[in-house]
């Protein structure tokens, strides 16, 4: 932003306090909230099951074996201390080891994050692409047929459970049509040919210019992110006609309205350019809940990630995987968030 | 010759718990290249009447009207499209408060670009000079500034200004001005009024000033109608207050309070059956 | 005889700048006294930090004599209240006129709330039909009938008023005017009335001080105000600008 | 004076009268929404159905045939029977008794306490806010599913433990819309002059504050059940919520999904049992919404 000539040095110095003071800010909410997810995830671990010992080394377990295992949980210590040393670890990258895998939980996450992130991603691109414009046509035609089909839509979106319309979609576009590839990522004589680069297979098939395997990833692909998709589209359709009913109530509308401006640019330029922050927001919080959305698409479709990894540690009572992927996931939802809060205040010129 | 502006019969209602409520009821007026005043306090009608006139109401909103001509064309006949070569350029409007009826995230030079742009093809650097023109006529002496400014960052009167300069620039022939005053300081009022009447005679427009002050009206205008629930119900030359028959008129000259009040008590409208407002 | 409000060196800070700076002012006792300025001038500011709306403020503020801040709020309340400008925002909107009247009885354990508050309804020209009505069933003159009815229950002798007419029309602000000057004779209260308008001050008050960006700027009797004879520039120009079109023709005769 | 009359009177005469007058008004604008009222009629026939399901079920809903195993739809098991021989119709029916228990008990357990945090902070403000609403925060900007499985996962799975675990991560958001709700009339003139009139903070919360909040709160509370639904319909059907032989619908469609491409019924059925569920709670709240904000209403 350009400094006017006419402002004076202290009003500059002021600006500049607001704004040290406004990054001084942001650093530490976003500190405080990371550590109230491992404040969380520790009282989750440590203080919730009746004795944790028991949790990781079983019941069966000697006495020797079970005091062993105790001090080197380090329960033994004040529970102030054990926080820290978690704090400590889990800034280090130590998450523990998995009782399913038998791996470092950070690898394993490392491994699984990636196809989530693809599912998540292809969803967010199908719910913003759709969302968006039914939600500003809702609300230009508020009242319609049209908006209603849409609201009610939208409603479904709220009120369907993911898992059941994954396997409904499989039995029907799957079994019954046969359009999409079925469950897994990556028909099995496929797998593991093209290099892992990104870890997104489609991204890695086009990095590889196999074809072939793109069109194999797409296909089963498709239908868990359409799925995934339809979610954040009931969401950012529907807050997007908010605000775009908000907007269009506003005085300003009508002054464009008076110049003589098109209904199509009062619409677009008047109406829907001040939302496109909030959006932003919007779309970024959607974004987040999709990856945490995916945990039950991804058991329906045994899609490898991070929520296939998370249910099958949770049936197991892998506490260590279980608190390892809630901390990752968590984390991502507070950057996004921070993100998009961060965003606002820097886009909005009200909020300059 | 027929007038500029021809309004007969307007009504708008609006749906209500117990059937439609009537808000304007049959108000007609013709205008030319003159200064009209329409007074009345709030729920008179006088804004919707206004509105209406650029067809802004939207539903829930019922308008009839039997006569809407302008410049010899029947607006009632126009489509959206035709409409809208109408609006801003030949019948333009300042609405009352410039913090609500600027676009808060459009610098202010763009919002008066806009206002030329969608009227007349001519290049950037066109507009950019005429813009800076137009600030200058409305007395805002550094627009080189100015037009980079967002409406949060200038004053009320400023705005105000701004709105003025925007409504203005495609030189229309009528000014529909809503309440241009009320949400600004007494020693901003007169500038900004001033400013308006001096642009009218300089482009020789029609003003159609909408306001509660009476007073006001009947210094800026030629001719007063004063509006009371929906209706005309009286017209007075602006010099002929004082001639004012209609008992709600005398009322509303006769509650305010004047500056060198001495009376102790002030006259109040005789409202029938109900005690008290 | 102690001044029914005496403020002696105000400065009332928002933020970064004092918005009202050095203020002091003295109402006596049964005077209408009017602190008349443009938006921004502090007025109200003054009219907040005295009821402890506003806490960032230095100075003295004395009610009855008894500095403000050794006040307790109950005791605060039956002395002094105040009225605001806005009839819409200063009502609870889902509570009925009844339980807004009531409210301050409750609150102070007075009985006999029935016969009190349809007694205050006639006393403000409140029709007592109207007495389970809620807000939006009103209109505005009524609202700021209740309005006043309300600051009125504990009986209080110093009245604060904030633009009470402002955002009325003209015929019912000269209803509420008239109102507002029936009570103060009956009642023997004192008000302080911040405005912008001139001319109403001309109507309601005995003296003004004129505030123009945080500073007292001047202090006059009314018939200086009727007579346009400020000593200070801005007062002189806020006088000019306030002149209505018939008012003009008057003075210039 | 017939009843109509009496409840439209613009001026009542007593407080009965105002309020009953209030109420038929909020009634009859609701009555205009027709989604609202279907949304009204299938959360009635869900408490309905919670009652009388023994009388309004053909079967026992743990009653074992394995000779009626995984039959289709017909006139003797109108939506065709598992793979234990159990009657889904049934199944449903019963289950609607699960699903009416983990909505009222999240309700009761989150609504009020995110309702009264929220209305302090925001009434407070200052460090009283500050430090609240970080608590909240944190849990807002947590993953709810995701939070709510770490939970039960260490509690142990079970049907009270699935309710503590979504009433836990469900109060922030309520925290949050009565806060905000306050912070619009925090400083608000009636606010002020209550307070001038000498009230203590408690009674300004309690009389003049929640109140105002109530409302937002409730239509919240209703647009969040559809998500509660979804939630423990999840944690159900990663066999995390209620335990066999319960009939809960997200098990239901869990012990399904093997026959879902032979036997669809089996996995199918309940899962529109929770749609229409949670779409009719989607619809209520809708409708609340445009009676109960005052906003609506009252922009005249």
């Amino acid at each position: 932003m350009t400094t006017s000539s006419s402002e004076t040095a202290p009003e500059i110095r002021h600006r500049a306090q607001d704004l040290a003071l406004g990054i001084g800010r942001f650093v530490a909410v976003t500190a405080l909230t990371f550590l109230g997810l491992l404040a969380i995830t520790f009282f989750i671990g440590r203080v919730v099951p009746i004795d944790p010992v028991v949790a990781v080394v079983g019941d069966r377990a000697s006495q020797e074996v079970y005091e062993a295992t105790r001090q080197a949980l380090g329960l033994d210590r004040p529970l102030a201390v054990q926080f820290l040393i978690y704090v400590r670890d889990v800034l280090s990258g130590d998450f523990g080891t998995s009782l399913t895998t038998g791996r470092p939980v950070i690898e394993d996450l490392a491994r699984f994050f990636p196809a989530t992130v693809e599912m998540a991603t292809a969803g967010i691109l199908i719910g913003v692409l759709l969302g968006v414009p039914m939600g500003v046509i809702a609300a230009a035609r508020a009242g319609s047929w049209l908006d209603q089909l849409i609201r009610v839509l939208g409603l479904l979106g709220y009120s369907v459970p993911a898992f059941w319309m994954g396997l409904v979609g499989l039995a029907v576009f799957y079994a019954g049509l046969g359009w999409v590839a079925g469950p897994g990522r990556i028909d099995i004589f496929y797998d593991g040919l093209v290099p892992p680069v990104t870890g997104l297979l489609t991204v890695d098939a086009i990095i590889a210019g196999d074809w072939a395997i793109l069109g194999n990833a797409i296909s089963h692909l498709v239908l868990p992110a359409s799925i995934l998709g339809f979610f954040s589209l009931a969401y950012i359709a529907r807050m997007t006609r908010s605000f775009m009913l908000d907007q269009l109530s506003q005085e300003f509308v009508t002054t464009a309205r008076v110049k003589g401006v098109s209904e199509r640019a009062v619409i677009w330029k008047h109406a829907f350019y001040p939302i496109r922050v909030q959006l932003v927001t919007v779309i970024g919080l959607s974004y987040a809940v999709l990856l945490e959305g995916s945990v039950m698409v991804e058991i329906v479709f045994s899609w490898p990630g991070i929520g296939n990894y998370l249910t099958t540690a949770l049936l197991r009572a892998d506490m260590a995987a279980v608190l390892g992927a809630t901390i990752l996931i968590g984390t991502v939802f507070i950057v996004i968030n921070r993100l998009s809060d961060l965003l606002y205040r820097v886009f909005d010129p009200r909020s300059r | 010759m027929p007038p500029l502006l021809e309004l007969k019969n307007l009504r708008v209602s609006f749906p209500g718990p117990r059937g439609p409520v009537e808000v304007v009821s049959g108000v007609s007026f013709d205008l030319g290249r003159e200064r009209l005043g329409i007074v009345g306090e709030s729920g008179s009608g006088k804004s919707l009447t206004g509105r209406s006139i650029l067809r802004l109401l939207r539903p829930p909103a019922k308008v009839s009207v039997d006569r809407l001509r302008f410049d010899g064309a029947d607006l009632l006949a126009m489509s959206e499209r035709e409409m809208r070569q109408v609006r801003g350029a030949r019948i333009s409007m300042v609405m009352q408060d410039p913090r609500y009826s600027l676009n808060p995230v459009m610098t202010v030079g763009d919002q008066i670009a806009e206002a030329l742009k969608v009227h007349e093809r001519i290049p950037r650097r066109e507009v950019r000079e005429r813009v800076m023109d137009m600030l200058d006529k409305v007395r805002i002496h550094d627009p080189e500034r100015v037009m980079k400014l967002y409406p949060h960052e200038v004053s009320g009167g400023m705005g105000q200004r701004v709105m003025i300069a925007m409504m203005l620039i495609p030189k229309p022939d009528i000014l529909i001005a809503d309440e241009p005053t009320s949400a600004l300081d007494v020693s901003v009022q007169a500038q900004v009024l001033d400013l308006i009447e001096e642009m009218i005679a300089e482009y020789g427009m029609g003003l159609i000033l909408i306001s509660h002050d009476l007073d006001l009206v009947a210094r800026y205008c030629d001719r007063v109608l004063v509006m009371n629930q929906g209706e005309v119900v009286e017209e007075l030359e602006a010099g002929g207050l004082h001639r004012a028959q209609h008992p709600y008129t005398r009322a509303l000259l006769e509650s305010v309070p004047r500056i060198d009040e001495t009376r102790k008590v002030l006259p109040v409208m005789d409202r029938g059956a109900g005690v008290g407002t | 005889m102690t001044p029914a409000l005496g403020i002696r060196n105000l400065y009332v800070r928002y933020g970064r700048t004092d918005v009202v700076q050095d203020v002091s002012i003295s109402v006596e006792q049964g005077e209408s006294y009017a602190l008349v300025g443009e938006s921004g001038s502090g007025k109200s500011t003054i009219l907040r930090a005295a009821v402890g709306m506003v806490s960032d403020w230095r100075g003295e503020i004395e009610i009855d004599g008894t500095p403000r801040s050794s006040m307790a709020q109950a005791d605060f309340a039956r002395h002094c209240q105040m009225v605001f400008q806005d009839p819409y925002g200063s009502l609870h909107p889902r509570r009925t006129v009844d339980a807004t009247l009531s409210e301050p009885l409750k609150i102070h354990n007075i009985g006999d709330r029935d016969h009190r508050v349809v007694e205050m309804m006639r006393s403000v020209g409140l029709n007592p039909r109207y007495r389970f009505r809620f807000p939006h069933q009103l209109s505005g003159g009524q609202r700021q009938r209740v309005a006043i009815a309300r600051a009125l229950m504990l009986d209080p002798k110093l009245l604060l008023l904030d633009e009470p007419t402002s955002a009325l029309d003209v015929s019912v602000q000269a209803e509420i005017l008239n109102l507002l000057v029936r009570l103060r004779e009956e009642r023997g209260l004192t008000y302080v009335f911040v405005t912008h308008a001139l001319p109403v001050v001309s109507f309601l008050c005995d003296r003004l001080g004129v505030l123009h960006k945080g500073q007292l700027v001047e202090e006059a009797g009314v018939d200086k105000l009727r007579a346009g004879a400020f000593d200070e520039p801005y007062a002189r120009e806020l006088f000019a600008a306030s002149l209505g079109a018939g008012d003009r023709v008057r003075h210039a005769v | 004076m017939t009843m109509h009359d009496w409840l439209t009177d613009d001026a009542p005469a007593s407080r009965f009268q105002a309020s009953a007058g209030q109420a038929w008004a909020i009634t009859r604008a609701f009555g205009r929404n027709p989604l609202a009222v279907l949304g009204a009629v299938i959360i009635g026939a869900l408490v309905f159905v919670s009652i009388f399901a023994p009388w309004l079920a053909p079967y026992s809903p743990v009653g074992q045939n394995l000779g009626a195993r995984l039959l289709p739809p017909s006139s003797e098991y109108w939506l065709g029977t598992d793979e234990l021989g159990r009657d889904i119709y049934s199944r449903i029916l019963y289950g609607a008794r699960i699903t009416l228990l983990i909505v009222v008990m999240v309700a009761l357990i989150s609504a009020p306490l995110g309702l009264i945090i929220g209305a302090v902070a925001g009434y407070f403000g200052g460090w009283v806010d500050r430090t609240l609403m970080a608590l909240t925060d944190v849990f807002l900007s947590l993953p709810k599913l995701i939070m709510a499985l770490a939970f039960v996962a260490a509690l142990g799975a079970g049907l009270q433990n699935a309710i503590i675990a979504i009433a836990v991560t469900a109060w922030p958001a309520y925290a949050r819309i009565a806060r905000a709700e306050t912070l619009t009339f925090r400083n608000a003139e009636f606010i002020a002059a209550v307070r001038l009139q000498g009230a203590s903070h408690l009674r300004v919360i309690a009389v003049h504050v929640v109140p105002l909040c109530l409302s937002s709160t409730i239509i919240r509370v209703t647009l969040d059940m559809a998500g509660i639904i979804l939630t423990a319909a999840g944690l159900g059907f990663l066999g995390l919520g209620a335990q066999p032989p319960l009939p809960e619908w997200g098990a239901m469609i869990s012990r399904g999904r093997s026959f879902i491409l032979d036997q669809w019924w089996v996995a199918t059925m309940p899962g529109f049992a929770i749609i229409i569920v949670s779409l009719g709670f989607c619809f209520l709240g809708d409708g609340l919404r445009d009676v109960l904000d005052p906003k609506q209403r009252d922009g005249r």
